[in-house]
Parts: structure tokens; C-alpha cells; sequence
């Protein structure tokens, strides 16, 4: 069975270390925060300047001047820090963050990543995307694996325009999680009751498949 | 001490100076922090044919958004305007010219220009539709391409505190583009929520100061929030 | 919460990893601002042949004037070297490399290496001998110079307040190049008065967010006036 | 007769105006700041950080923590904002400071100043000297106008290694105040009782002397 948006976000969060700093997109990267493993503490960063978010406010607590990058209101959590546009890109393209989870439309083999426009589809803006893929050191692209129509989106080259170039390191798909490096994606895991058949069959770019594959489990 | 008294008593007074063809920086996100008196001045001074540099352009009818109503925009650089669907029709009629530039770069674009630096290398946007037609220069194995700086004859900023020296300080996220816009107009305009005397703000924490500004005015403001999301009390 | 608590106990664990042939770079102008008991670690560790970044280089016996008296530094960049008798015998010795740089180009490549700019232009330099092998560029009918960023093993950073996260505030003109230094080290340390509870900071007045920090310590300083200069009372 | 140190900081101080930002480097441009106009306000900026300096501390309000770019101890006036070396350098560098008074050991009739080195001493530094008269569209040279051997410092070109190439636009020296452009030294005020002609002698760069060229007056 391909991956809840929920178990997808639940695999992410295990990636995550204690004292990592982390910026997470708008869609599944945000569910990453409702499953931060126990005894594990991050700092999430959004881009608009604040390091430190916190919960949704109470509805006493909204605030026009306290939101996300994603526009909605936020808190702060104690000791976060708020800060300019430069400042917050300063850390992001300076590589100071330490895992962003992002969403793409295409990724590739070569690292590549396409995420913020569709030739021919209207054209609303990279907002910051094209800075966190370019500074950060580690990435973790989440993304259904194929298309309805079956297409795949694990390609050997991205059709469309590129977000950034040779910077995605791993993948987290719904029937996957895989690793790119050498210009081939490695297949890691896979989900629950879903086939290295399923997956080789769905990945268009080169794909190196281990003997064994082992199933995610979510409790 | 009226060299460096900038308050100005009315908003005509405080844009007065705008025409069409000029180049506007307006600090704000979404609609958090945005200059929103000064633009409705602008709307209300009909200037247009404007290039307006913003990381958004507000959404139909309040922020940015109102100066499309009468097409005064013809130019906007901005890394992300999906929220508006007034912008959209433009946008396909090519009655507005869009450049997108990344949060990040156009953030940095705006503190060069204030300081003097004319152009930067960066990583983002190299390999993309972004880095088309701008050098590419390697340093230390990796590539980057070269961004300008931008410089306007306006920047609009909204602040929270400011004494009437122009030394601005701002709350929470609405500080985002603002101090960065102050810095690259040549006459920068700043509205704020309470105007303070010399000496009430603390000079090491000052976020803008006073010699990026040249007209403050005290306003009231709307804010209005884009997505209020809230959690159970 | 472990993960963000940056503390360590003593100056040992927070010197740890410094090694000889290593860069340093340090906040602090003339005496104001300075890592002096992060220096006198140093000092203790015995590292060598270690190149600094730093605007000034201390005077005989206090800051980082006490390095030379075992010859650590191999070389500097710095902008004005001239309080200290020990420096200008190794530097005419040719004992210690001395790459002069401009204050403002000095802080502004801590700046850029800290935010992942690797070079930037700046007229700061044109036709004078620092301008000597760099590019030269013309930007609207002026001439500037390339300037590539500064990175450090080590950044060495004196704060006034922090927290356990490493949020840092600095005091009056002790500010300086420290929040610069403290972004362009691949391990910073950060050296303060006073150390507080996370929350204790308004967020909005933090000059140095902790994710550039790495560890805190909290010490006692001789804060050395090396122009005391008086009016009478 | 030559000008005095002080005649020089007063003479200079009749180029400010209401409202200016200024920054006035050691020596003779800190004296300036002495003799600011009645009903004149000027905010001084000093380039390790403070842009409002105050007067000098007494012996209780002494800090260590507040300093000026000359290393004494300051004070900060109402409304003034410190800020880090980056910024002050942006404000500088940004062309924000309406006017810069420094020294220079000479200047030319292309506007070119040396200031920081002579080849054969021990070089120093040039602070931040370089930055500033880079960044300032108005910059005042204070300096003699000739060497004790009578050796000419207002040159055809400079023969030291330069701070900055063609930034000079006004010199003040103990005997005239000299604008520069068009490739030369134009000759506006001379120095009480000094005469036209041990100006033009000591001028060794092109000078244009008009006919009339009034004396400055002090009280």
C-alpha cells in the first residue's frame, strides 16, 4: 500500500536529530512536525525570519505580526529568534540549516529538482525554494512516487524547469524511500506491502535496488 | 534639531514626490508588515507605470493589490504572487511584466543596493530558468551566478516604533523585507504605530537606523491576516 | 532538550578542537568586544601556525597580542595592526604574514561567509594597492573590485547575554565584528557575561540567532580601556 | 599665516549642514566636531558602530563597552543606534554619510588620495579609510599643504600608494580651501594673509586661480 500524506511525514521525522534545525515546505514537510520522534528536541526555521516556531496560537493569541512562511499565524516558541529576509537567507544559503523537506514535482538522478513551475500553467513563484535547495547540505524531497496516470516523477532527467541543480540527496516518495548518489537513485525501503517490482517499474531513471529492500513499519 | 526631525504630518506629504516610471521597494510578507497606508497614498496619488520590487503583491483589494486596480504597476519583481487573481488576469494580458526572483536573492538584492555592493555571486538559481543569461563563476568546485542590486527612488516600510530621527524598530515577523527595503530608496518613507522621543528606543537594539530614512509618519493599521490558524484554546 | 543546550563548563571543552595551521576568526575592535579569556585559551592549548581574521591584533600582553609572544600566528588579516611592539618585530621579522584588508571589506566577507556568498564587488579598494590582482569590474560607470568570503575552523565571539540556545546579545559598541565572526566559523564559541533562560531575549532583538552558534560559556572579563578619554564631570 | 589646527576644524565646519551624517576621522577632522555652527545639528557616525556620538564620558560614566573609532571612550547622545561593523560599513559603503572630513599625506588634481601607507615604514593598516572615501559622494581632505621641507602635497599625481582613486572633490589646507575637478585644483578661499602666489608655489598639481579669491575670515 503506497503511503498516507501522514505516515509519509511519520517516515521523514525519523530523520531528524536532536538539536537539528530544520525548515520544512508548505504540504507533507509541515506534517513532519506533528511526529518528532520522543526525546528528540529541533528548531524549525521558516524562511519569512523566525527560528523557533511554535504551535498554532489559541484564538486569543492571534497575531497579524506573527506568522509562517506559509502566511499562517504561528507562535513563537521561548528562546526563538525573529529576524530580516537577509538574516534568514543568510542561514539558509550559508548552510546552516541542518534538514529541509521540501516537495517537487520531478526529481532526477542527478539531483536534480523541479518544483515551482509547469510551462504552460500559470505562473505563481519559487517564493523561497530555489535558496533552501541551493544552501542547504541535506535535503529530503517528499513526493508521490508517479503521476495518477502513472508517470514517473523519479526521472533520468527533469523535463521541467529546474528548482536547483544536483543538490536532492534523498527521497521520500509514497512507495519509497531512496537515496541519490552517483548519478543513480538507491533504493533504501519501501513501503508497507508495496513491491520492488512496483518500484523499479515506477522509477524512470536509473535505480540501483540492494538484495534486500526492507519494509517500512509504522506502529 | 529640525535637521533630523522626519516626522511628516499627513501621508500626501509622506509620498509626495511619487510619479509614474518611478521604482518602488516595499517591505512586507503576504500581508504581514506591509506598508499598507503608504500604498493606499499611492493609489490615491494615481502614479503609474511603477516598478514595484516586493516578495508578493498583496491579494485583490488590500497590500499591493489595490495599486493593480487601476494598472499603476507595470513591473514587479517578487519571488512568489499567486494570491491575487486580478494580478493573474494581468499577468496573462502582459499588461504587468513579471520578474521572479528567489526570496532569498531578492532579500539580498535589496541590502546590496543599500550597501553599496553592486553585485553578489550566489548559489540559488544557478542551472535554473533564473540563472539564464547571468554569469556562472565557479568558486571552490561549485557554481554560482551573479545577482545586481537593487536600487529605488521610493522604499515604503511599515515599523512598529520609530523616534522622530527615523531609528525604527519592528515586532516579530512583520520585520521580514522592511529593514531591507529602508536601506535601498533614495527616499524612504517609514510608517509607524507609535512615534517615541530620541533616546526611548535602546540604540543597540534598533533595527533600521536613522540614517536609511528620510519621512516618518505615525498611522493606524488594519493587518489584516491571510490564513488565521489557530489551535484549540 | 539536550540537543540545543549549548553550555559547556569550562574553557578547555570550549577551545576543544582547536589545532595548529588552523583559521581563526574573532569579534572585538582595538580592546572593545573581545573572546579575551576565549584568547588566553588559545594561548594555554599552544596551538600554532594559526592564521586570524580579526580587525586589530591587540596590544603587548592583552587580546590577541598575547598569542605572539609564542609566535601562534602565522598570519592575519586585518585591518590595522599597529598598538603592539611584539607584532611589528615578527611582521619586520617577516615572522607573521600580514594581509591588510579594509574594515568595511573586512566585515563584509565574515559577513558573506557566513550567508554562503562566496564573492561580492565593492569600489572599496579600486586603484589602490589593495586592488592589486583582483578583478575589476564596471557597474553603471564605476569600477569595483572582487572580494571573496572569509571562513574559520574557529569563530570566537564575545557576547553580553545569551541563552542555553546560543542566542546572543551584545552590548553598545562591543558589538562590533562579533555577530559577523559568529557566522563564518564552522565552530563557533561564544563567550558571555551572562547566560539566561531561553525566553528571557525578546526574540526580535536577538543580534545572533543560535543556529550559528555551537557552544557558550559564561566568564568573567577584564574589559581593558585602552583610550580612556574624559570630560570633566 | 598659516591656518591654525583649529582654524582648520572651524573653517571645515562651515560645510556642515542641518541634519548632516557625518564621519570625521582622527586628528584635525575630530576637532570639527568642536566648532559645529549655532542652530546646526549634525549626528556623527563612527564606523565601529555608533551613529550619534555623544561627548566624552565623565569619569563615572566611563564603559569599556562604548567606544568610538578612535578607540576613546564615548557616550552616546539621545537617538543614537549602534549597530554591527557590517552595517556601519553599509551605511558608509551605501553612499549614507552626507560628509567625511579625513587626513591624507596628499591628493592630486584627479581627485586621488594617499593616506595609510609610506613604503619604507612600518605599515599600520588603513583602518577603515579605505571604506570611506569609497562610500562618501562629500569628502573633505584636511591635511598641510605642503611638507616641512616645503615639499608640495597637492600633486599632478600622487606619488604614494593610493586610499582611493578619484573620490576627492574638496581639500582644506593650513593655506587654502581647494575644490578639485576637472582634472585640476580650483582655488575658492585663502588662508588669512597668505597670498596667492606662495599658494600657487606650493601647489605643485594644475590650479585654477580666479581673479578674485577672498580671504577667510575668523572671529
Amino acid at each position: 500500500m503506497a503511503l498516507t500524506r501522514e505516515q509519509m511525514a511519520m517516515r521523514v521525522a525519523r530523520e531528524l536529530e536532536d538539536g537539528f534545525y530544520v525548515n520544512l515546505g508548505i504540504g507533507i514537510p509541515t506534517l513532519v512536525a506533528n511526529y518528532v520522534p520522543e526525546g528528540i528536541d529541533v528548531m524549525l526555521q521558516s524562511e519569512n525570519g523566525l527560528l523557533g516556531m511554535g504551535r498554532f496560537p489559541t484564538e486569543a493569541e492571534v497575531d497579524a505580526d506573527m506568522i509562517n512562511a506559509g502566511k499562517q499565524t504561528v507562535t513563537a516558541r521561548p528562546g526563538a529568534a525573529i529576524f530580516d529576509s537577509a538574516e534568514s537567507f543568510a542561514m539558509i544559503r550559508g548552510g546552516h540549516v541542518d534538514l529541509t523537506v521540501l516537495g517537487a514535482f520531478e526529481v532526477d538522478q542527478n539531483g536534480n529538482i523541479a518544483s515551482w513551475m509547469v510551462p504552460g500553467k500559470l505562473i505563481k513563484g519559487m517564493g523561497g525554494a530555489m535558496d533552501l535547495v541551493a544552501g542547504a547540505e541535506n535535503i529530503i524531497c517528499t513526493m508521490t512516487h508517479a503521476s495518477k496516470h502513472g508517470e514517473s516523477k523519479l526521472l533520468e532527467s527533469c523535463n521541467l524547469p529546474l528548482t536547483g541543480a544536483g543538490c536532492i540527496n534523498r527521497v521520500l516518495t509514497d512507495l519509497a524511500y531512496l537515496e541519490i548518489h552517483d548519478g543513480a537513485f538507491h533504493l533504501k525501503e519501501r513501503a508497507p506491502g508495496v513491491s520492488v517490482e512496483e518500484i523499479v517499474e515506477k522509477t524512470a531513471g536509473k535505480l540501483v535496488v540492494p538484495d534486500h529492500v526492507p519494509e517500512m513499519t509504522f506502529e | 534639531m529640525a535637521g533630523f526631525d522626519k516626522r511628516v504630518n499627513s501621508y500626501e506629504e509622506a509620498m509626495a514626490g511619487i510619479e509614474s516610471g518611478m521604482t518602488v521597494v516595499a517591505g512586507g510578507f503576504g500581508l504581514c508588515g506591509i506598508p499598507e497606508n503608504l500604498i493606499a497614498e499611492i493609489k490615491r496619488l494615481g502614479a503609474k507605470d511603477l516598478t514595484v520590487i516586493s516578495n508578493n503583491c498583496g491579494v485583490d483589494g488590500f497590500g499591493l493589490g489595490i495599486l493593480l486596480e487601476d494598472k499603476q504597476i507595470r513591473r514587479i519583481y517578487a519571488s512568489y504572487v499567486g494570491e491575487n487573481a486580478m494580478f493573474e488576469q494581468q499577468m496573462l494580458n502582459d499588461e504587468i511584466e513579471v520578474i521572479l526572483t528567489p526570496q532569498g536573492t531578492l532579500a539580498e538584492k535589496m541590502r546590496a543596493g543599500g550597501a553599496g555592493i553592486p553585485a553578489f555571486y550566489t548559489a540559488t538559481g544557478y542551472g535554473t530558468p533564473i540563472g539564464d543569461g547571468k554569469e556562472v563563476r565557479e568558486f571552490n568546485g561549485r557554481h554560482y551566478i551573479l545577482e545586481e542590486a537593487f536600487h529605488a527612488d521610493f522604499a515604503i516600510v511599515k515599523g512598529w516604533k520609530a523616534d522622530r530621527y527615523g531609528n525604527v524598530i519592528y515586532r516579530d515577523t512583520a520585520q521580514n523585507f522592511n529593514p531591507l527595503a529602508a536601506t535601498c530608496g533614495k527616499i524612504t518613507v517609514v510608517e509607524v504605530e507609535e512615534i517615541v522621543e530620541p533616546g526611548e528606543l535602546k540604540p543597540d537594539q534598533i533595527h533600521t537606523p536613522g540614517i536609511y530614512v528620510d519621512r516618518i509618519i505615525q498611522g493606524s493599521f488594519e493587518k489584516r491576516i491571510e490564513k488565521r490558524t489557530v489551535r484549540e484554546g
